[in-house]
């Protein structure tokens, strides 16, 4: 169920140039499934709107939630001056998350572009648990970073076959995410993405020509988060079933897409 | 206590409403909030067809306030009475529906359609949505053009009807005396107030409808202002939204001469904010001894 | 890197002034900021005679905005040219003169008395004030009215003569042409938009006034879209301003269409503002190579 | 100098119902003196005026400057909620202070009512301080509180002789601090003030038959707090030297009047 609660900051800390990573005690860590976001509230009375900030981590057992965001503006900066012990407004989960059962026997490629990179964290983590008849026939997760600040490689590692992409290749293959699938034929599996449009588009089309499947975790501005306002669309090739028009709404329909379902 | 109010012989079980366009059809805030304990529940914008509304960004937020240009998209009123009304039916509250439309015509079409559904307790007729054409936002901003859609939607509808006044104009009073003298049974009021935002690093609108209606905390003060003024003018009831936050918000409304409230743009802030309005506005008439909160309309 | 604008033949060294009323004549912040560093330092209303403005309370604090209700408040035009003019000249920026009136003639009789004095680079005709008889706050809202004053006073003033207009309109555009067509050398926008407070514990309004004028953070998407609309009516520059708190702010107005800019309530939040403003603008060209400020004059 | 600058909070207690003492590393207490104010600025962008709190103490030295307040709405609320360490925005030092040097070879009599007190703790240990050819011939100290809970008082018997009026009798006098004044004959000195206006005015007109001179200390709304907006006025007798009408800006040509000159 989606709540708004208040919750107890545990711990924050940068881990590269703006990027910072930030655990909270929360119950809202209970229900929380990869892919799905939060609603964070600054405390500034000038600030209306949550930032939809994706769930990094989800500790069902010890009750924590974990976001990793760079500072883009006002909201941002306002959450990386936190401290343990401050206290934090997060709405959620929201969202409906990667559908996680789509990979049972597939190779599973997990793809992050940028500030896309941490939502599938948790996805790796769920996704190397499963049990034997569940799970993917292997996970590959594909990360691509502007330099070599690769925050958050460390533990990708742990849960599969790692590739690194660099826009300046100082680590890993150089170029974008679409390369280094190029370059390591990744060619048979199930497509989960998140990252900016122009990855997303060219995975979209990538997945299209090797008949993948593409689940893909799109961003815009919100007000809302509930699906309430409408704030948040994307146009569908099909006329959507709960708007009755071709849009669907990100935060609620989405944030994960197939990507072959939009008209991007 | 008391906290009935009657407005054109329909009677909500407290002043306290949604804000139409903020609070869908009920379904997304019904899961933070029991919509039984709502005054009313004001639904989304419904029109006699689909409308895809505008591109995205769609919202963008300003200084204690946010900017929208939905576009007023909506599913039509054939899956509205369907889905939403019939999903509404299920709770003891008042359904008040937000009609719109690009042409007389197609406001005509939902008020006609909807009047001998007993669900709706009234209808409120949103004249400041900024993307009409025919006249176009001239029924929200000109007396005459709103007078002759007030007229003619009276004479078509068996529901009381509430006219949403815009606030971009020089004189609201004047609004509020057309749609009285035209027949309107109660008017609303502020629809948002026309603003626009720019990325100044992306050089660009930061909505893609370059202009958007903004709401929040921010135009409270205009909101009162209007409502004074309005409901000093008309003898028709007022409903009073923008802003509104706490129930201290909703209270200076009904100081100012609202005779009920609604809560907008701040749900997307607080999802439990109707009802903590009503508990608020409850608790401020035990504290200060209000035995009726008509008793405290318009007491300033 | 060129920040220098020219307005009606005036140069300003950068598009940074202070908005009427919000800066006193500078003395006051002249201990927190250069003067030398402003653009312009366009000074409190001014009449012909001594006026003692509105009981207390006068101002309240609003979200992310104040109401204000000085009622024009000013010692007259004699102690301004002795005092406050003389105080001025002793700084290297250049001075507007922001003048009030209760009637045609009370404008006129500032206006006629400045006309001569070098020290004064322009004036700026406050017609969106409140409380002025003989027409009143229409010469603020009706185009033939603003019309009818503007070509008046431009008939009798040797200075280049800004008209500053009032948000409180319908239509924006038609307030900045009929100035235009009267002859104004420049528009300024916004003034404050009327709001309200009231305190629901003492029942009375926050303001002895009743009413205030909005400003501040809240206003600046309404100030941003009026400037936008204003300055693609006319030819004439425009002066934006409406809760500029930062250089982002200020370029946002400038790429809305803005020749220069004012700060106004955020001097109260923070006195430094209006060196920051001018810092940050100098440092946004500089990082985004624009090399003239009238190079993202209405970018968008 | 004003200056307004960001200031380290050096500790925050509680001291009676709602009415908190605050202390801050300032070096604004370098130039305050008593019956000055300083505009506090919450940290949240939606409340954009500085909230005018008196000067309750200011150590040279130290350069710790103290507040004492009560909450009173959003601003205050905000402030009790300051922790050590926590950083403020402070505007001072503010307005004109108490003119201290009016009291030498007399009676100098300190009044407060309610949150009235804590201005005039700074001006009875300065009074206290002087050199004896400063000092004034005694130092009465009147204070007006509510009920049992006198904060404060513990300080000023220190610095004079203390006498406490309670609207409820639970402590000294029972009445006000003019029903104070006149139990002890108190009839000649010079008063310094601050307190709610009905006891302002009370005082005022007790003053005037006794021809003492008192010095009372303002409240207004402000704005600016440095005289530009014209927000805090009062009216006065005559033709004011700034203005040019019978209105004395609070913040600036105040918040200390001679009580002689205002029409109140
Ligand atoms: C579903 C979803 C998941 C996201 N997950 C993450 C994440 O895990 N880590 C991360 O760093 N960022 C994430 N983002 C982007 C993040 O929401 C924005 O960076 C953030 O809202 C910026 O807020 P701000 O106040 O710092 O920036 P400002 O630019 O000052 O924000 C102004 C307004 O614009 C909105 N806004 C600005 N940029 C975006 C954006 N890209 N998307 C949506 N709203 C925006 C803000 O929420 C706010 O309402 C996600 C966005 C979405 C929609
Ligand atoms: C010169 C001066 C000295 C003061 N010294 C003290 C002091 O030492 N201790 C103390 O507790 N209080 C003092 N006050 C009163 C204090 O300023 C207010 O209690 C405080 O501003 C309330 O802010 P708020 O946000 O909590 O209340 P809110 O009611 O939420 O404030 C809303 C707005 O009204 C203003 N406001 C509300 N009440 C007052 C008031 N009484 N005077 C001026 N502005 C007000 C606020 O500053 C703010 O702008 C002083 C006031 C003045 C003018
Ligand atoms: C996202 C959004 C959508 C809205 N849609 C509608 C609408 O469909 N019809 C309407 O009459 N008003 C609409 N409004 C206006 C609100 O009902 C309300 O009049 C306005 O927002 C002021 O109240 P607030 O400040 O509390 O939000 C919308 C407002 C927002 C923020
Ligand atoms: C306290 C105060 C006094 C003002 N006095 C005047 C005035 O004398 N003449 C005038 O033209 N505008 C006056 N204004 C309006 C401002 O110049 C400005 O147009 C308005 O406040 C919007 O800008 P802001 O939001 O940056 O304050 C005043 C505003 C404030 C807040
Ligand atoms: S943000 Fe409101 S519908 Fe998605
Ligand atoms: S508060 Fe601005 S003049 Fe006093």
């Amino acid at each position: 169920m989606k709540k708004k609660i208040s919750c107890r900051v545990l711990s924050q800390k940068m881990i590269a140039k703006n990027i910072y990573d930030l655990k909270v005690e929360s119950e809202l860590a209970k229900d929380a499934v990869p892919g799905q976001f939060a609603g964070i509230y600054t405390g500034d009375g000038s600030m209306l709107l949550p930032r939809p900030i994706s769930i990094c981590g989800a500790d069902k057992e010890q009750g924590i939630l974990r976001f990793v965001y760079r500072i883009q503006g006002k909201g941002t900066a306002f959450f990386s001056g936190l401290k343990e012990g401050d206290r934090l407004d997060i709405l959620g989960p929201l969202g409906n998350g990667y559908p996680i059962e789509e990979a049972v026997g597939k190779r599973a490629v997990l793809i992050g572009g940028g500030i896309g990179v941490p939502p599938l964290l948790e996805m790796a983590k769920r996704l190397s648990e499963l049990d034997a008849d569940k799970a993917p026939s292997a996970i590959d997760i594909v990360m691509g970073y502007r330099d070599s600040e690769t925050f958050l490689s460390d533990e990708f590692k742990k849960y599969g076959n790692l590739i690194i992409a660099t826009d300046d290749g100082s680590v890993g293959v150089h170029g974008t995410v679409t390369d280094a699938l190029k370059e390591k034929a990744v060619t048979d599996g199930v497509i989960y993405a998140c990252g900016p449009m122009p990855m997303l588009r060219g995975l979209a089309s990538y997945a299209g020509e090797h008949e993948m499947k593409a689940y893909i975790s799109l961003e815009e501005h919100m007000a809302c988060g509930v699906g309430a306002c409408l704030g948040c669309i994307v146009k569908t090739r099909e006329v959507d079933g709960h708007s009755h028009v071709k849009n669907a709404r990100i935060c609620t329909d989405g944030p994960v897409f197939d990507a072959e379902e939009l008209d991007l | 206590m008391n906290t009935k109010v009657t407005i054109a012989g329909v009677e909500f079980k407290n002043p306290v409403m949604t804000a139409s366009g903020t609070f869908g059809s009920g379904v997304e805030y019904g899961e933070f909030v029991d919509l039984s304990r709502l005054g009313a529940v004001v639904t989304k914008g419904v029109a006699d067809h689909p409308w895809e509304g505008n591109p995205v960004p769609r919202v963008a937020e300003t200084a204690s306030g946010m900017l929208n240009a939905i576009g007023l998209q909506n599913p039509g009123v054939d899956v509205f009475i369907e889905r939403d009304l019939a999903f509404l039916e299920g709770y003891d509250t008042k359904v008040i529906v937000n009609v719109c439309g690009h042409s007389e015509g197609e406001y005509l079409n939902v008020v006609e359609r909807l009047s001998d559904d007993d669900r709706v307790a009234m209808m409120e007729i949103n004249v400041s949505c900024p993307n009409v054409k025919e006249g176009g936002i001239a029924f929200g901003t000109r007396p005459d053009a709103l007078f002759n859609i007030t007229k003619l939607l009276k004479e078509h509808s068996k529901k009381p009807l509430i006219m949403k006044l815009s606030p971009n104009v020089t004189d609201i009073k004047e609004m509020a005396k057309s749609a009285e003298a035209a027949g309107a049974d109660a008017i609303s009021l502020i629809n948002t107030i026309t603003g626009m935002k720019i990325d100044i690093y992306k050089r660009k609108f930061a909505l893609a409808n370059k202009t958007g209606g903004l709401s929040g905390p921010a135009i409270k003060p205009v909101a009162v202002r209007m409502v004074y003024e309005a409901s000093h003018a008309v003898n028709i009831p007022v409903i009073g939204m923008g802003g509104i936050a706490t129930a201290e918000d909703a209270i200076e409304f009904i100081m100012a001469g609202a005779s009920a409230v609604a809560v907008g743009a701040v749900n997307f802030h607080n999802p439990y904010a109707t009802v903590e309005v009503i508990e608020g506005i409850e608790k401020y008439m035990r504290d200060y001894n209000v035995s009726d909160i008509a008793d405290i309309r318009g007491i300033v």
